[in-house]
């Protein structure tokens, strides 16, 4: 029974990529299987030092890495979007594997889901 | 003949009425698979979702009023709705449990919707032959 | 019945940036469905050819594109979306 | 203080273009100049026979066509969004002016506002 | 010398708190534009932006809560704050008087949001030296 | 003082099909302000040569943008974007 949750919306200005969080480590608090995929403008979530204090938010930063501990199996972000948005391995948060989120990716979850 | 068989779903709605489509396609999905046979094992809100369980929606009289639809929906076929308790707060939902522990000035839940934590996803997904998702579009 | 690995329902527009993801991740045994303003495709057309392609008939309806011939898509009814999600080894709502 | 109201997002799915009409005919009910400029999707608004009774929702293609008669200035659509739509005269409601949107056409209005 | 001359703003929130950055950004500039001496005529809240006049929203006790926020803010600075009588109504945000005219459970309009027609859009964007926009993004 | 003809406001990242519009809009007289996830456009670079491009700050370091050089845009405050607003002949918030 593993899930995949996508995110493809960009932090902060929409909160969705913070419910899909708490999707994901929801299924964790309950034992089941869980990885994160990020796509499109959703890569944005995994960018070092961000600091959300000025917009009145939290950074989402600590909960990411934090994720292994709380029992997500993989933090996953789509090689392409990564490179549009300047990210690569130096400036990306710890524990992100570059996928390419293609068909034959999906298949390896029982269910997939955005959170909204 | 798996079209005769009796399935389970567990809808998960994160689209607001007036705003999305998600609750309007969802009930149709709802009532042609309560015809079909099948069951709904719960309905959840979540995100924007949580608006659907409003008591205080008052559209323009020839307009559906999509909360009191699923309510009736829900009721008809004992249906639970819950709507997530996360979502719910940071929205301005509450029934009268949440209105005393946080102080507020009233609540706005309307019945049969409850209130509860991202768990009963959890349980519907585990539990149920399939787990929909109506979301927002365009 | 038709077998389905994966069901995609997409009720995002041409537009819209998940839609063009959806299509990038609909393999030839998927299913996609299309709703909401999804079925806005069949008025672009560009839609995959290898996989079965199928439009929720009232929104297509409300969206004045009931007439138009798409040899592409199959019309589908609420009561035909509930059969196609249980046929589908799995379902992703886009 | 004329008023040009875009509306970008296609119908029914979501309910900004409806928002945005009543901002437009809001401005027309208090004699102010208000036109309107569909662009990117949101052209589908403007496509015939359009029947929505079967999602419960009212077809707004009336509405439209009424605009003239409320004192809305004009009707614009652009060319290439209604291109990529397969939408031309014989698919278009009456009234609709086909347009190039780009900057020229902003500095002919005091004021430009989405519905949201 | 334009920068000392008052001048006034219209500004028009589309965006629901907990959905969109829109009122923390709006109430960014509308703080800005006070401190630097000019007027905020009013604020109007259209579409999914109602949501931000909510009585009942309890977030987590360390995010900011919007809703309160803005009310403090327009109480500060004797700014009216408007919410759209017809997107209020379709999304569950009523006053007295309207939950007398619809006979609906509850009210939930936090004071000193008050409810009104798109004429005072209209009103606001004929006075304001500006009238502007703060949608949801993402 | 900048002489400004239209100051655009953009708040949706360069996925968003509302940014793609904007851009075309923008001419060369014009500034362009970018705030909420329209400061995502620093990190893809694809923006207008010609217009005066700003960045409201809260939302670039919020984005993890802050040590990005981006010479291409000028790094404002809330005070400084009521002053563009005010400095523009038009305001559009897309």
């Amino acid at each position: 029974m593993s899930t995949l949750i996508m995110i493809d919306q960009p932090p902060y200005g929409a909160w969705t990529g913070r419910e899909a969080l708490d999707m994901a480590f929801s299924l964790a608090a309950f034992d089941q299987p869980a990885s994160l995929l990020f796509t499109g403008a959703g890569v944005n979530w995994l960018r070092q030092a961000q600091e959300a204090g000025g917009i009145g938010q939290k950074s989402v930063e600590k909960n990411l890495s934090a994720a292994p501990i709380f029992g997500i199996e993989a933090i996953m972000a789509d090689r392409s979007a990564c490179s549009t948005y300047g990210l690569d391995e130096n400036s990306l948060i710890e524990g992100v594997t570059l996928v390419d989120a293609d068909a034959a990716l999906l298949t390896n979850y029982d269910h997939t889901a955005f959170a909204g | 003949m798996s079209e005769t068989t009796s399935e389970t779903f567990t809808l998960v709605i994160t689209g607001a009425p007036y705003s999305s489509q998600a609750p309007q396609t969802a009930l149709g999905f709802a009532q042609a698979a309560v015809e079909a046979g099948h069951r709904i094992d719960r309905v959840f809100l979540y995100g924007d979702g949580v608006h659907l369980a409003s008591a205080l929606c008052a559209p323009p009289s020839d307009e559906t009023n999509w909360s009191e639809a699923w309510s009736q929906f829900l009721a008809d076929h004992s249906v639970p709705g819950v709507a997530c308790i996360a979502s719910a707060l940071r929205r301005g939902l509450a029934n009268e449990t949440e209105q005393k522990r946080y102080e507020l000035p009233g609540a706005n839940l309307r019945a049969p919707f409850e209130i509860a934590g991202l768990g009963e996803w959890v349980e519907g997904r585990i539990k149920s032959t399939r787990t929909l998702y109506f979301h927002a579009g365009d | 019945m038709t077998a389905i690995k994966t069901l995609h329902i997409l009720n995002k527009s041409p537009d819209n940036p998940r839609a063009a993801k959806c299509l990038e991740m609909v393999s030839e045994e998927d299913g996609l469905l299309l709703i909401g303003g999804g079925v806005l495709f069949l008025a672009t057309g560009n839609l995959p050819g290898a996989a079965k392609v199928f439009a929720l008939s009232p929104d297509v309806d409300a969206r004045g594109l009931g007439k138009l011939k798409w040899s592409s898509a199959s019309a589908v009814d609420f009561a035909e979306m509930v059969q196609l999600s249980l046929q589908a080894q799995r379902v992703v709502s886009w």
